[in-house]
Order: structure tokens, then sequence, then C-alpha cells
């Protein structure tokens, strides 16, 4: 097996959020900016890179009916971790993810990869699946979180790319950033463009 | 002879057309863009040609560039979607603003969905709720009839009736001590008031109305099932209080009521097949508008309510289905 | 690989084992996070006390004290240098904001002018209510170095001092209601001693 | 060992055992119900869910074939052999092989042959066409063109030339599902042998009216003149109903007939172009 | 009043899919057919009060007590997760008629993030039993209603002529930004 | 006070060109194709050979069955051949064609012009008459009369409705035969009442023939039991479902035939045929046809003998004009194309329309706009714009359940769609889907 793609079939391919529409609420809530887009794609990562590795290790010794509840119990143990450590080292941004920092645990991508991959694959394998879905999700994220962020308050990464306001007439120039997008129907809308662009891409 | 032509029947087809509906229905706005012109001057001129090329300019791009089919503008809906978006927003509403407006309108709401007959939701009332949200200050600063007629951008404003009465009744005054800050009722119903471009003239819409009527452009049960469902229910709350709660006419001349019952609410696309369904619109309608108004943030609440309801018309059309003829009545 | 068969005892085991190590790991994560939670914690409340007043030198948060008004907490964190009362923060709040509570820290020197003010912890839109954080914009400056014995906390359009941030009068009139509960508060502290 | 990780131990520990019983005690009383080779059968068919087996999609086939003892007459026109093969090793059986087919449009009218005396103005749909008359030129029986076998056909695999007016099959693309000859009201299409090589001789002719009145319809049809049934050496070719018609296991693409047809309605598919001719017969003749 | 407010609030003014971004994958998954898309919310419903309510206990007679309220995500969700199974075999036992309606979706909602949002805000919002229980059940109806109006517009989008890359997930999205859009309406209702 | 059916309906364009046109005797024609299947049920058995001679009225193919009827010979000649030729349909069919020689009767045919008011005859007796004269449902439908008057057991009929309406444009021909034949008319309602054992008979005229409603009404007295019901104007006011519902206010339910509540509806012509058939002894061999459009020289109301070519009776009326684009048989609603100008005249043929080539092409096709006309126009309570959608992407069950089998193909609703859709097209696509699938779950 190729172990260069098990890392970037989640980048690309298999984009989780592009492609699998997998763990959509965390990618709706938590990308108002770029900056908690990518807070939350990293926490998920960890999970995902942890999360796979330990399940492909244990798998074997896991009967078939308490397959589920074992890994649910691997997937919490490191999602409360995550929980632990941002709340004591990343305060801010761990109080701007709220309630979707614990909901990793429900992320299907987490649940999935460990049913799809890590369960079938050797850890070396595993990991790498875990930290390619979650770059890929990351990176969606991140985009996601940079465009709204750029309609919606015209900053990315809370740097500001226009003008704030122009000595200009008011009727000329655009200059107000459009609220909608940092708000909730503005993530549907950008995500769906997002997906639609994605697909034509990858078809072409 | 020539080649004779086969086709299956019927042989003869109304002169009903797309086209055509689309006209009388700019026609019927007509009145109130005059009005709107007399009142606003500049500001409505501009806003309403900026919006109806912006509206039509968009629709040909996508459909020539992006879905790559053939062309429609001809059949005149981009027309009214751009003008019943200008006549949902201020006359002095800078111009990239209505750009944006329309190309939500045609671009997302309308053409996303696949173009005229698809979309789920009033194109119009999508940009005019988009740009609500994103552009708030811009989009509540009413320029003020006739003094604002001479001025597009720098407009003297002021607000609409409702936002006065949504203020002053948090500052727990009451409707007696607002009076004299609210127009008369005569005075709303000939449009002497702040508001977007076409919410102000009751009368001019009423004309438009009859001529909808009259040229069986639309059925009376949306319009009328809104304007009682309000009248009914603003009625109640009035006889309860009408110190806290405003009078049912007044919330019938104020706001987007008029147009958005007459003009919005009845858009095909958007709205039920049957009668029946039409009033459980028309009601929803009603009752939404008067919720939003009375404890809603918001100090007007029509097109919300028709968005929302536009949501439930798939549900409606589902389950209201016509009486079918020979059916047992159970 | 072998897989394990899906017998009672299995099944118990296999859980058993998972939870005892799973459990383990986290109480572990759990206890050597602790300190640094607590710290993160309180850091950020000094933080927010540190921003409000002037300079001072001694812990605020250890001499705080409750006070209740209108149904909720207000905490006062005197501070003193060199043993001067240089101020205090006071943690405030307001139910009326946009999306319901607004919490303050308001720095009052000790005369009952306020220094700075800043957000502890608010829900209002972003892009709108927001704008009540001072990193969004000036909307909190106005109050620097106003007393509101003579700087009137309400908005203009109720008739006070405060300019509100435009289309969001609410957000506006709740950061008033919160900074003004936070000073009667303070006053009658003031007075009382 | 702190208090914190003793009750977070024991609490994780009575919770996981409880689950464990739990759950033991669901596996006990539900048992797996489905076959679940059905699934493995369903994974390895094609998934087009075309209907061309006569089932209503892939999982009904897979369940006739869990269900079959022996494969017989299902067969999957779309994966072929191979597919076939495959599910019979999922289920231990043996499949046998099928001659590959493929769907053959029976009409040359294109508008030289058969000029158009009617201008059709309806919806573009065969069926609907055959609702209001025979077709708008002379001949009853012939292709209507307006593509209701394209529209059927779910591998993109039959379109109509501009041309001709006439449907062609891609004979790479065509898996032989059949929705196209169903959805012709015409009768016009029907599913062949592939042949070697894809080599094929069919009459492209569906008229059933007599001699002259075919001849005066289309200049292209079988005019049931009878001389290629004489010609053929294999008694491959009966005449019925003033239409010849090519039994393709019996034919053995000696071309003979092609040759003899006064009207060129008999067509040849994938031959190599004449002059070798005599060879490529004497091949097919000794084999 | 206070329990029609937290009704009025959770069905509307913060839908959970539309507002809180809660359960979107189910939304966005068995919302095609009307049908389906009330068997899911029927079952959600079920299984959120329940859940709710059983992990409330927990948290306030267990976690709190012994002060182990780290361990909130990992209990709750293995409580959730056998929940879901146990609701599965009880139903096959007292109602298959129901179970038959419901049974498909069960599955699905133990990856629902929507009921362990709902149980982790329950105990965040600091209601009490009743008002937890009333929440959740105005959330899941929430859930529902927003899901069924999705389905019914997606049954009707299933006729119209979506452009080719739109088709599936994007359009599901966009009506899902304007219903969301159009719910904005209701802001300020009930805080 | 106008009675109507309560949904749906249009208005189109009369366009009544021949109202004013009495009816006249079409030449006899050399030559004639006497098709054997022009009623709804099997072909009807050939009992002559090529080279026979026949005389007007002669029995030249005889009923196959009970749904069935007999063909008599509409001129005197010989039979020149058996073959088959183009009808209608655009397919050929099998006919007699005979060589007219001369204009010889069957002698028991009553030639006078006299009117016989005395019914003689038990109801058995008028049955079999009318069956023995080849009669079918001049309407259009073409259904044979005696099986629609023998009513099944267990049923009962109470009312007979006369189909006066004629609410097709352009024809006129049963308004003529009311205006002219009024009494013999009223004599064939009386013999259908007498077949069927009703006393109640309403002839439903729509309130556009002001002058057939007036002269039929004063002949009311002298016919008791027959009343005139004038009608609103509106198509398809003369739908049998339409009518019964405007006159009785009941409903044929879905599904359902007019006698299971009670109704038996006969068109005027058939009445008149009736009459001929039964007073006269003279069977089905000739029909008023109307021939008209806006282009002809001189459109007509003919009396018709079956199997004349409609080119001649277009030539008859002033020939085809020069830009003829289509020719219907029938009315401009639900009347066939032709694809062919020499198929012969049926017994149901109730007009032939010539339309210009610029009003023979649909309009283009444009995006359904949801704007309910469709809804609204539709007289069964159908959803058009819904089934048209569905017929397209073959979901064949929803169509079911929303009752596209309901749908009569009166064309309302593709009429009145201002986006120019095909609906009645696709509909009728999936009609024969679903009927087909429907007769497979049966069997
Ligand atoms: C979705 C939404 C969010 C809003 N958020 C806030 C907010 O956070 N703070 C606020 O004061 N007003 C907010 N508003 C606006 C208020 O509803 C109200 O219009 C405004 O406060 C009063 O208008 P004014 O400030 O222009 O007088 C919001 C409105 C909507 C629809
Ligand atoms: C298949 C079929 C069976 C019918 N059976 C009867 C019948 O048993 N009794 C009857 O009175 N009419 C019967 N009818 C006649 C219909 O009621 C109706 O009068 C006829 O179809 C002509 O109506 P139309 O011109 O409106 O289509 C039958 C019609 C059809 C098509
Ligand atoms: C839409 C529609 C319109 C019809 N219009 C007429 C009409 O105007 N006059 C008429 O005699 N029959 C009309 N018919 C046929 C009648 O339904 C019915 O078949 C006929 O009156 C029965 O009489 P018959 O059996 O004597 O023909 C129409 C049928 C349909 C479906
Ligand atoms: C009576 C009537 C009302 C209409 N109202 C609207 C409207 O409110 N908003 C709009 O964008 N288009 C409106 N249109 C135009 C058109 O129907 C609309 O663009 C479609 O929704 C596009 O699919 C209306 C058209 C008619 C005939
Ligand atoms: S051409 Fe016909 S047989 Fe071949 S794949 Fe297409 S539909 Fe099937
Ligand atoms: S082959 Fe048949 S289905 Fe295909 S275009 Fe010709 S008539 Fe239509
Ligand atoms: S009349 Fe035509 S455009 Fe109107 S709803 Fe019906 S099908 Fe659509
Ligand atoms: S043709 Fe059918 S669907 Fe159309 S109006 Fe008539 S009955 Fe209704
Ligand atoms: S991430 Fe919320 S339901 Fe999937």
């Amino acid at each position: 097996m190729n172990r260069i793609a098990n890392l970037t079939r989640g980048i690309f391919r298999e984009n989780p959020t592009f492609v699998l529409v997998l763990g959509m609420c965390p990618t709706l809530a938590t990308t108002s900016s770029a900056i908690n887009g990518m807070g939350m794609g990293l926490a998920t990562m960890f999970v995902l890179l942890c999360s796979n590795a330990v399940i492909s290790l244990i798998a074997g010794f896991i009967p078939d009916k308490v397959r589920i509840p074992s890994y649910i119990v691997v997937i919490a143990t490191f999602v409360t971790i995550v929980d632990l450590l941002m709340q004591a080292y990343t305060q801010s941004l761990y109080e701007k993810l709220g309630i979707f920092i614990p909901l990793i645990v429900v992320n299907c991508i987490v649940l999935g990869r460990a049913e799809a991959f890590a369960n079938k694959n050797g850890v070396l394998d595993s990991a790498l699946d875990g930290l390619g879905m979650g770059i890929g999700f990351t990176l969606a994220l991140t985009i996601l979180g940079s465009i709204r962020e750029l309609l919606g308050n015209f900053t990315i990464f809370g740097l500001r790319v226009l003008p704030k306001d122009p000595s200009w007439s008011r009727a000329a120039f655009f200059h107000e950033p459009m609220l909608v997008f940092i708000l909730a129907p503005g993530a549907f809308i950008v995500l769906a463009y997002l997906i639609a662009i994605f697909n034509k891409i990858r078809k072409q | 002879m020539n080649k004779l032509i086969v086709s299956p029947s019927p042989h003869i087809h109304s002169d009903e057309s797309t086209r055509r509906l689309m006209f009388n229905v700019v026609l019927a706005l007509l009145p109130t863009l005059v009005v709107s012109i007399y009142y606003f001057g500049v500001g409505a001129i501009m806003v309403t040609m900026v919006s109806v090329a912006s509206c039509v300019l968009f629709e040909y791009l996508i459909q020539k560039f992006i879905i790559k089919g053939k062309t429609t503008i001809s059949d005149g809906s981009a027309i009214v979607t751009g003008i019943l978006l200008a006549f949902n927003v201020p006359s002095n509403l800078p111009w990239y603003i209505v750009v944006i407006g329309s190309l939500v309108a045609i671009g997302v709401a309308k053409m996303s969905f696949g173009g005229l007959g698809n979309n789920p939701f009033n194109p119009a009332l999508v940009g005019r709720v988009f740009m609500l949200i994103s552009f708030p200050v811009q989009m509540t600063s009413w320029p003020l009839p006739i003094e604002s007629r001479l001025k597009y951008i720098d407009a003297i404003t002021g607000p609409t009736p409702l936002a006065i009465l949504k203020e002053g009744l948090k500052n727990g005054e009451n409707i007696s001590q607002l009076t004299d800050k609210l127009p008369s009722h005569m005075q709303m119903f000939m449009g002497l008031m702040g508001g977007s471009l076409g919410e102000i003239a009751a009368f001019a819409l009423l004309i438009g109305f009859a001529w909808l009527l009259f040229t069986k452009t639309i059925t009376w049960h949306i319009p009328v099932s809104i304007f009682t469902t309000i009248t009914v229910f603003t009625g109640i709350l009035w006889l309860i209080n009408p110190e806290k709660n405003a009078d049912p006419l007044f919330h019938l001349l104020t706001g987007g009521v008029m147009l958005g019952a007459i003009f919005m609410a009845t858009d095909y696309v958007t709205s039920p097949m049957h009668p029946l369904g039409m009033w459980i619109f028309g009601i929803g309608i009603g009752l939404l508008t008067v919720i939003i108004r009375v404890w809603g943030a918001y100090p007007e609440g029509v097109s919300f309510a028709i968005l929302i309801m536009n949501a439930f018309v798939p549900l409606i059309n589902r389950y209201v289905k016509p009486k079918r003829f020979g059916e047992e009545v159970k | 690989m072998a897989k394990v068969e899906s017998t009672f005892k299995n099944m118990t085991l296999t859980l058993l084992i998972i939870t005892l190590i799973a459990s383990a790991g986290l109480g572990l994560v759990y206890q050597s996070t602790k300190g640094p939670i607590e710290v993160a914690q309180l850091a950020k409340v000094n933080n927010a006390i540190k921003v409000v007043l002037p300079d001072f030198d001694n812990q605020p948060y250890t001499e705080a004290y409750t006070v209740k008004a209108d149904g909720g907490d207000l905490i006062f964190y005197p501070a003193t240098k060199n043993g001067q009362k240089v101020g205090v923060a006071v943690k405030t709040f307001s139910n009326n904001g946009f999306g319901g509570k607004i919490e303050l820290m308001v720095g009052f020197l000790p005369d009952g002018t306020i220094n700075k003010i800043a957000v502890v912890s608010h829900k209002e839109t972003p892009g709108l209510g927001d704008k009540i954080e001072p990193s969004k914009s000036d909307f909190s400056v106005q109050f620097e170095g106003k007393n509101p014995a003579t700087f009137k906390l309400k908005v203009t359009k109720d008739g006070g001092n405060v300019n509100a941030i435009t289309a969001s009068t609410i957000s506006s009139r709740a950061y008033c209601d919160a900074v003004s509960r936070a000073y009667n508060a303070f006053m009658k502290g003031e007075n009382n001693e | 060992m702190s208090s914190i990780l003793l009750t977070s131990i024991i609490i994780l520990s009575v919770l996981g055992v409880l689950l464990a019983v739990i759950l033991y005690a669901v596996a006990q009383k539900f048992k797996v119900i489905e076959d679940p080779r059905i699934d493995q059968v369903e994974a390895v068919l094609p998934g087009a869910n075309c209907g061309g087996c006569g089932f209503p999609g892939c999982r009904g086939m897979a369940e006739a074939l869990v269900k079959a003892d022996d494969f017989g007459s299902l067969f999957c026109p779309v994966g072929g052999n191979s597919t076939m093969a495959k599910a019979a090793e999922v289920l231990g059986k043996v499949a046998e092989a099928k001659d590959p087919m493929v769907a053959v449009v029976r009409c040359s009218g294109s508008p030289e042959h058969r000029p158009r005396t009617l201008e059709y103005d309806g919806a573009t749909s065969c069926k609907l066409a055959t609702m209001l008359y025979s077709g708008d030129t002379g001949c009853q029986f012939g292709c209507l063109g307006l593509g209701d076998c394209v529209n059927a056909c779910q591998f993109d695999a039959i379109h109509i030339d501009p041309e001709t007016k006439l449907p062609v099959v891609d004979d790479e693309k065509c898996t032989a599902c059949g929705a196209c000859a169903k959805a012709c009201p015409k009768f016009i299409i029907e599913l062949r042998k592939k042949g070697p090589k894809n080599k094929r001789i069919y009459v492209s002719c569906v008229n059933k009216d007599k001699g002259g009145i075919a001849r005066k319809a289309c200049s292209a049809a079988c005019i049931g003149c009878g001389k290629c049934v004489k010609t053929c050496p294999h008694e491959a070719i009966v005449l019925e109903n003033n239409l010849a018609y090519i039994d393709f296991n019996k034919c053995k693409l000696c071309r003979k007939c092609v040759e003899v047809c006064p009207t060129g309605a008999i067509h040849e598919l994938n031959f190599p172009p004449r002059k070798k001719v005599e060879a490529a017969t004497e091949n097919a003749e000794t084999k | 009043m206070e329990y029609i407010l937290i009704v009025i609030a959770a069905i509307f003014v913060n839908n959970v899919v539309l507002s809180k971004f809660l359960g979107i994958c189910p939304f966005l998954g068995v919302s095609s057919k009307i049908n389906t898309s009330i068997g899911m919310a029927g079952a959600v419903t079920f299984v959120m009060v329940i859940a709710t309510m059983v992990t409330f206990l927990l948290q306030r007679y267990i976690l709190d007590p012994l002060g182990a309220g780290f361990m909130q995500t990992i209990v709750f969700i293995l409580v959730i997760a056998s929940l879901v199974q146990m609701v599965e075999i009880i139903l096959k036992k007292i109602s298959p008629a129901l179970y038959q309606a419901l049974g498909i979706f069960l599955p699905l909602i133990t990856t629902n993030c929507a009921v362990l949002g709902i149980a982790i805000l329950v105990i965040k919002n600091n209601y009490n039993l009743l008002e937890g229980v009333v929440y959740a059940a105005a959330s899941a109806i929430g859930f529902g209603f927003a899901l069924v109006i999705m389905a019914g517009i997606r049954e009707q989008l299933e006729l119209a002529n979506i452009p080719k890359g739109m088709k599936g997930v994007p359009i599901a999205l966009l009506t899902a930004g304007i219903l969301a859009l159009a719910f904005m309406g209701f802001a300020g209702i009930v805080k | 006070m106008l009675k109507t059916f309560p949904k749906g309906g249009v208005h189109p364009p009369e366009n009544k060109i021949s109202a004013n046109r009495p009816i006249e005797a079409l030449p006899l024609p050399s030559k004639v194709s006497i098709l054997v299947s022009q009623h709804i049920g099997a072909p009807a058995t050939i009992l002559v050979a090529k080279g026979d001679k026949v005389k007007v009225g002669q029995l030249i193919a005889q009923s196959s069955g009970f749904v069935s009827a007999n063909i008599h010979s509409s001129v005197s000649g010989t039979v020149e051949s058996l073959d088959a030729v183009m009808d209608s349909s655009g397919y050929k069919r099998t006919a007699i064609t005979i060589t007219v020689e001369g204009d010889e009767w069957e002698e028991s045919i009553d030639r006078s012009k006299d009117l016989n008011k005395t019914i003689s005859l038990s109801a058995e007796e008028i049955i079999k008459k009318i069956s023995a004269s080849g009669i079918v449902g001049l309407g259009g439908a073409t259904f044979p009369s005696h099986v629609k008057l023998s009513i099944p057991a267990g049923k009962k009929a109470e009312v007979l409705i006369i189909n006066g309406v004629e609410c097709e444009p352009y024809l006129t021909s049963d308004h003529r035969l009311m205006l002219e034949k009024g009494h013999e008319l009223m004599v064939g309602i009386q013999i259908l009442m007498r077949a069927l054992n009703v006393d109640k008979a309403f002839i439903g005229i729509e309130n556009n023939k002001p002058d057939a409603i007036a002269h039929l009404q004063s002949l009311e007295t002298e016919y008791p039991g027959i009343k005139v019901q004038a009608l609103k104007v509106k198509y398809p006011q003369g739908g049998e479902k339409q009518l019964i519902k405007s006159i009785t206010n009941r409903e044929v339910p879905s599904g359902g035939l007019p006698i299971d509540i009670g109704a038996v509806v006969h068109n005027v012509g058939t009445a008149f045929a009736v009459y001929e058939a039964v007073q006269k002894n003279k069977p089905l061999f000739e029909r008023v046809v109307t021939v008209t459009g806006k282009e002809l020289a001189k459109p007509s109301n003919f009396v018709v003998r079956i199997g004349t070519p409609i080119s001649s009776l277009i030539d008859a009326a002033g020939g085809f004009p020069e830009d003829t684009g289509k020719v219907v048989n029938g009315g401009p609603m639900m009347g066939k194309a032709l694809s062919d100008t020499n198929v012969p005249v049926t017994k149901g043929t109730s007009g032939v329309i010539v339309f210009k080539e610029t009003d023979s092409k649909r309009k283009a096709e444009g995006a359904c706009i949801r704007c309910a006309k469709c809804v609204s126009a539709c007289p069964m309570g159908l959803e058009p714009f819904l089934l048209i959608k569905l017929s397209q992407r073959m979901m064949y069950d929803r169509l079911e359940t929303e009752r596209i089998m309901d749908c009569m193909e009166c064309g309302s609703c593709s009429f009145g769609c201002p986006a120019n859709l095909p609906l009645l097209d696709y509909i009728r696509l999936g009609k024969g889907e679903v009927g087909k699938i429907i007769r497979a779950r049966k069997n």
C-alpha cells in the first residue's frame, strides 16, 4: 500500500468536508473566522491521529459486538484530553469553540475513519490516514473560515485586507463587509458554493 | 401545399404567455414607481435603474457563461425581480449594495436553483433580507419623502412609522404619546412617510392590485388572506390594549404589508397552487408578520414572514390538493 | 489476525480493560491540567482587572467580595498600590443584551470615575453587538475618564450621553445598564464605608 | 493514587461493565437475519441498477442469485461473463459463459432514402408520436428519430446521428441491457450477438409492407424479394410478412446475402474492406 | 410562561439546526423524503428526551458530587450510544410497528451531535430537570421542524432543473442557508 | 339560471364561423372507403368480397361482439378492394373501398321527409334496432350506443342527458342539427327515454346558441319529460362528466361510469340517428360534418356519406387555402391532426378544420412558472404542472396516486399554459405507462 496515498487521500480526493460531507456541524459553526476554523481543525486532527493509531493497535483484540463502544471510549478519551489541554493553554480559543470541542466525539469523520480504515490497517498507515484526514479537515475549515472572515469582516486571520473607511464618498465604493457571512446563513451559503466549486475542480 | 403539420391536441392556444404576465406586473408596479419618484426623486430613479439593470445582466451572464444554457432574459422575470428588489430598499442605498443585492437575488436565490420557476424562495426577498442583515445601517436609514427628492446618497433621513412605534413602545411610551410623531392614516395612505421605495404609497399599490386582478394575473386569495389575518390579529391586540398596540389600519398601511401581499407573496413560483393552500400561506404570513412586528427585534416582518412561508409551500402543495373530480367525499 | 470472539466474558473484559486504561489516562491528564486551567482562568480575570485599573501591586482577586444586585452577583476587586487604594474593578452584568447576558469588568477610580471597561463575556451578534468589545470598535472609549455623576449612562436616544453603536441600540443599552449597575453598587459601597 | 484518579476509574469501569452486559444481552437476543452473502454478491454486481437482468435493481438480482440453485437464466448483461464468474465464486457455484450481445438498430431510413412527408410538432417522444401517426414518412414501420432509445440508455451508448437522423449504437459502451429495445415503440432495436471482433450482419429494416409499397416509402427498405434467402448457404435467413430476418445463431458471417440484396437493406458491420472478402469468407467457412 | 419561552426559543429563534449548527449531518442526509424525515424527527425526539434525562441525572448525582465533571463527554456519549441500542431492543419488543418506522434511524442518532450537544447545553445552561426535558423536547421538535420543511423543499427540488454543479449537497446547503436567513426574522422574540 | 360545472374550464375563442350555414348535402363522391373499425370495440367482420355490388344502407360488415357495431354501405356501387387505407389515427387500417355507381337505396329505408312521432317498439326492440343500425356515439367517442342503453344488472338509469353543448370552438354541426331537425331530435330522445325506461331527459345546450335553445324550448310542451337546460359557455361543458355535474350536480366517481349515478348521456346527433333508425329504418351511413377554418372560402355544414375522403369535403368548402398548415379531424381542442388529407369520414367525424401554417405551429416552450393556471383550468381537479414533471421523470407510482388516469385529455391545461408547455402530451405518455402498470397488476 502506498503510504503517500494514505496521507494525501484525505486532503483532496476524499476530503472529509468537501467530498465526504462529514462533520458538518463544527465545519459550519466554528468557521466565523479563519483562526477559529483552523483551531477546530487542529483539535480534530489531533483526535483523528491519536484515535486512528490506537484503534488500529487494539482492533484485533476487540470482539465485534463491542467494537463501536470500545472505539467510542477511545475517541472520547482523546477528545477529553484535547478539551482539557485547550482549556489550560488556549483559553480564548477554547471559549470561542465552546461546545464543539466535546462534540468532536460524535464527528462522523472520527468514528468513520476508525471503522473504515483504522480497524483494517496497520498503525503507521492509520496514523497517516488520520493525519491526512485531519489536514484535509483543517484546510477545509481554514479556507471556509478565511472566506467568511474576508467577506464578513474584511479581514483574514484578523488582518485587515481592505481599508476601513476610505475617504471617498460613501456611494462610490464598496467598503462595508457583509455581516451575513459571519452569521449562520453565510456559513451554509459559502460552504454550498465551495463544495460546488470543489466538485467541479475534482471532476476535471 | 406544404408538408402537413402533425401535433397532438389541443391545436389552439390562448394568447397567455410568461412575458405578458411579467409585463402586467411591471405595469401594475408603474403607479408605485411614479409615486416613489415623486417622493424620493433622484434616489428612486437611481436605485431602480441599477437594480433592474444588474438583475437582468446577472441573469444573462450566469445563463450564458456559467450554466451555458439558452438565455431567457426576454421573459421579463428578471425585470420584475429587479423592480421589486429596488422597491424594497431605501432610495439612498449606495449603488454597490444594490448590485450585491441583485447578485444574491438572481445568482443565489434564482439561478442556483435552476432559474425561472425552480426557486423555492422569493429572489427579491432573499436579496433584500441578505442586504438587511449585511448592511443594517444603510438598509434602515430612510430618506424623508419630498425633502430628499433631489439628493441621492446624502438624503435627509428619518425613521419609518413602524420604527417610531417600536422604539417608542420600548421606551415605555404609549400610543397616544406617539401619535404626534407618527403620520396620520391619510398621510400613510398617500405615502407621506419614510420607508422603502415601493412600500409607502398604499393607494398606488392598490391600483396595481386592481390591475393584476383585472388582467387575471393573480387571484385575490393570497393578498386578501394576508390583509384579513393582519387585521384580525392586530385588531385583537388593539382591543386588548389600545395604548400599547397600534390599530389594524396602521399595520396595514405601514411597512411592506401592501407591497408584500400584493406583489411578493403572490409570486407564482414561490406560492401555493390551490386556493386553500393560498389561504394557509396567507394566514401564515399574516401571523408571522404581526409576531415579528410586535415581539421581534425587527420593526418590520413582512419579508421574513414571506420567506418563512415560502419554505412551507412545498409541504402545502404536497398535502393540500385540489378536490379531485369524482372523489368520494369522506 | 484472528478475531476475538464475542462471548460474554470477552466482551466484558475488553470493555473493562479499555475503560480502565482510558479512565486512568484521563484522570492523569486531568490532574496535570487542573493547575494550568485554574491559572488560566485566574489569569483571565486578572488580565481584565489589569486592563481596567491603573497600576496596582496587590492581588485583587484574593480580596474580592460579592455584592448582590438585581438577582445577580457583582464581584468587587479592590486594588491598592503601596497600600493606597487606586480603584476598584467591578465585574458586572446585564441581562438585556441582544443575545442575553453581557458581563463587563468596569474599573472605577476611587472617586467613581470610570477608568476603563473590558468585556468579560457576551453573546451579541458578531459584527453588530460585538462592537462593545474594545478590540472591535471604539464604543467603550467614550466611557473612559467619565464620571457617571455627570455623564448620563444612557444612550442618546433615551436622553443620555452615550453614543450608541449604529444598529445595535439594544447592546448599547445593555452595556450602559451593566455599567450603571456597577456604578450604583460601587457608590452604595463607598457611601456605606 | 489520588482520589480523582480512583473515582474516574471506578465510574468508567462500572459504566463499561454495565454496557458490556447490556450489549451482550442485545447480541444474544437479536441475531443477524439477512443472508450476508446478498451484500457480498451485490458488491460484485456493477451497481448500475439498470434492470437489464430483469430484476428491479442490482440488489434484487443479488437476492435471486443467492437463492438460485444454478444461474440458468440469470445473467447480468452489464457486467457480463466476468461479473457472473465473480458472483459464482462468492456463492461457490458455476456460471455459464454467455455470448456477449449488443443492440442493433434495424432501420436505414435516412432522409435521403425516405423523404419526410409531414412535420411533427409535438413533444420530443417517439412514444407520443406513435399515438399520433405511424411516422412522418411514407414508411409506417421506420424509426421516428425522436430518441426515446437515447433517453432510455443509461450508459450513453446510443445517439441519434445528425446526418441520417437514425440512432447509432456505440459497440464499446453498449452493455446489452436492452433498455433501448424496450423503450422503442416501433420495435426497431434488437439485441444480437456481438459477433467475433464485433462482426455482424443483419437486415436493417422492419418494414412489413409489400415490396412495391415498401420501396415507394423508402429506397433502402427490405422488399421481401427473397434473394438473400436463396443465397444464404446456411439457411440462416427467413422471410415472413415481406421481411427478411437473419438468425444470428445460424449466420456464419459469409456476407453473401449482403451482395445480392437489391436495396442494400442488409448491413455488415466491422468487416474488413471488400477486397479481402474471399479470404475472409474462406476462413469463416472452413472453420 | 418560562417554559413557553424555552419552547419558542428552541424551535424558532435558536433552532438547533439553523442557528445552533447541531445535527447538520442527518439534516442533510435524511431530508430528501418527507416520510423518512418525519420518522427521523420522531426517533430523535424520543432519544433526545430520554438521553437528556439520564445524562442530567448522571451529571447532578454522580459526576458533580464526585468532582468528575471533566468526564462529562465520555460518560454522556457512552450513555447515549447504549441508550440508542436499548431503545432499539425495547422498541422491537414492545412495538414492532414503531420499530419498523424508526428502526433505520436509530443507529444514525448516535452520531447526531444534536443529542450530545443538547445534553451538554442543558448542563451548561443550568436548567433544572423539568426545564432540561422541555428544552430537549423543544430542540428535538425544532430539529424535526427544520428537517421536514427541508424535506418538502427537496422533494420539490427533485422535480426542478438544478444546474449540474449545484445538485445534491450544494443545493441542500444553499436551501438551508436561505432558510437560516429567513429564520433570522425571529431574532429578538425571545432572548 | 345558467348551470355549469364548478371547477376548471377555459374560454377559447369560439370561432363558430359556420353557425349560420344551413346543412347541405355533399355531392356523392366517386369512391368511398368505409373503415371496418369506426367505433370503440372490436372491428366488424367484412361480409362482402371484391367485385360485389352493394346498395346504400346494405350491411357490409357485421358487429363481431357486444362492444362492436354493424357497418352499412353509404353508397351504391362495386366493392373495389378490401385493402388498408390511411385513417385519421395515422395508421393504415382495413377498409371497404367502393366505387360509386348511382344512388340506389335499400327499399326498406323510408326516404320520406314526414315526421313520425308514434313510437311503436318496446325497449328491447328499440335497442335491437339501434344495434342493427350500427349506431355509435356521434359525440366523438363512437362508443356503440346499444351498449350504453343496455343497463347492467343492479344499476338503474334515472335520467337521460342529451349533449347539445358543442363546446368545441369552430364546430357547428350539432347546433345546426338542433335548429333544423328539432322535431326529429325530440322524437329520437323519446325513443331513447323509452329504451332506458326513464321519464326525465335534459338537453344541455351552451348559452352561445340562443336560437337553438329557444327553438327546442318551444317544442318542450309537445314532448313531455324533455327539458332544455341552458348552460354557461365554458369548455369542456360538453364533457360527459362535466355535463352530468352541471345538470344533476352529481359526480361520476373516479374510474366509474355515468350509469353508476343513474345518468346516461347521448349526443344530439346520436339521438337524431336513433330517430332515423327506429322510425325511418335508416341505418347510420351518413352524418353532419362541419367543414371550417378562418381561411376557408365557404365554411359549411354538410351531410356526408361515411367513407367520403376528407379532401373532397374541403374542396366543396372552397378548396385548400394556399398556406394550409394543419388539417384537424374534430374540434381544435380534442381533434386529431391528420397526416393525410384523403382519410375517409367516419361515424365519429364531427368536423374538419383547416388551419393556416402560422396558426398550426406551437409556440416555443418556456419553463413552468408554477402559475397554477393549469390547475385552475383542469376540470378534473388534477395538477397538470406536476403530472408533466412526474411523467418526464418517469415517476409512475406518484403519477398514479396523483390520479393521472382521471385525465380526460380535454386539453384545457395545455391551452392556457403561459409557458406553452406540452402538458397534455406528457400526460398522455404518463397515462399510457400507468395504464400499462395497472393492467399488469390486474393480471
Ligand atoms: C440577527 C440579528 C442580530 C442582531 N444583533 C444585534 C445585537 O447584537 N445587538 C443589537 O443591539 N442589535 C442587534 N440587532 C438589531 C436589533 O434587532 C435592532 O434592530 C436594533 O438594536 C435597534 O435598532 P437601532 O440600533 O438602529 O436603533 C440584531 C438584529 C438581528 C436581526
Ligand atoms: C371501455 C368502456 C366501457 C364502457 N362501458 C359502458 C357501459 O357499460 N355502460 C355505459 O352506459 N357506457 C359505457 N361506456 C361509455 C362511456 O360512459 C362514455 O359514454 C363513452 O366513453 C363516450 O364518452 P366520451 O365521449 O366522453 O369519452 C364505456 C366506455 C368505455 C371506453
Ligand atoms: C372534453 C370533452 C368535451 C366534449 N365535448 C362534447 C360536446 O361538446 N358535445 C358532445 O356531444 N360531446 C362531447 N363530448 C363527448 C361526451 O363526453 C360524450 O361522449 C357524448 O356526449 C356521449 O354521447 P354519444 O355517445 O352519443 O356520443 C366531449 C367529451 C370530452 C372528453
Ligand atoms: C405576480 C407576480 C409576482 C412576482 N413577484 C416576484 C417577487 O416578489 N420577487 C421576485 O423576485 N420576482 C417576482 N416575480 C417574478 C418571477 O416570478 C420571479 O422572478 C421568479 O420567482 C423567478 O423564478 C413575480 C412575478 C409575478 C407574475
Ligand atoms: S444501447 Fe441499448 S442495450 Fe446498449 S446499453 Fe444502451 S440501452 Fe442498453
Ligand atoms: S429507434 Fe425507436 S426509440 Fe429510437 S428513435 Fe427510432 S423510433 Fe425512437
Ligand atoms: S399553466 Fe403552465 S406555467 Fe402555469 S403552472 Fe401550469 S404548467 Fe406551469
Ligand atoms: S387534459 Fe387532463 S389534466 Fe389537462 S385539463 Fe384536461 S383533464 Fe385536466
Ligand atoms: S457533525 Fe453534527 S451531525 Fe455530523
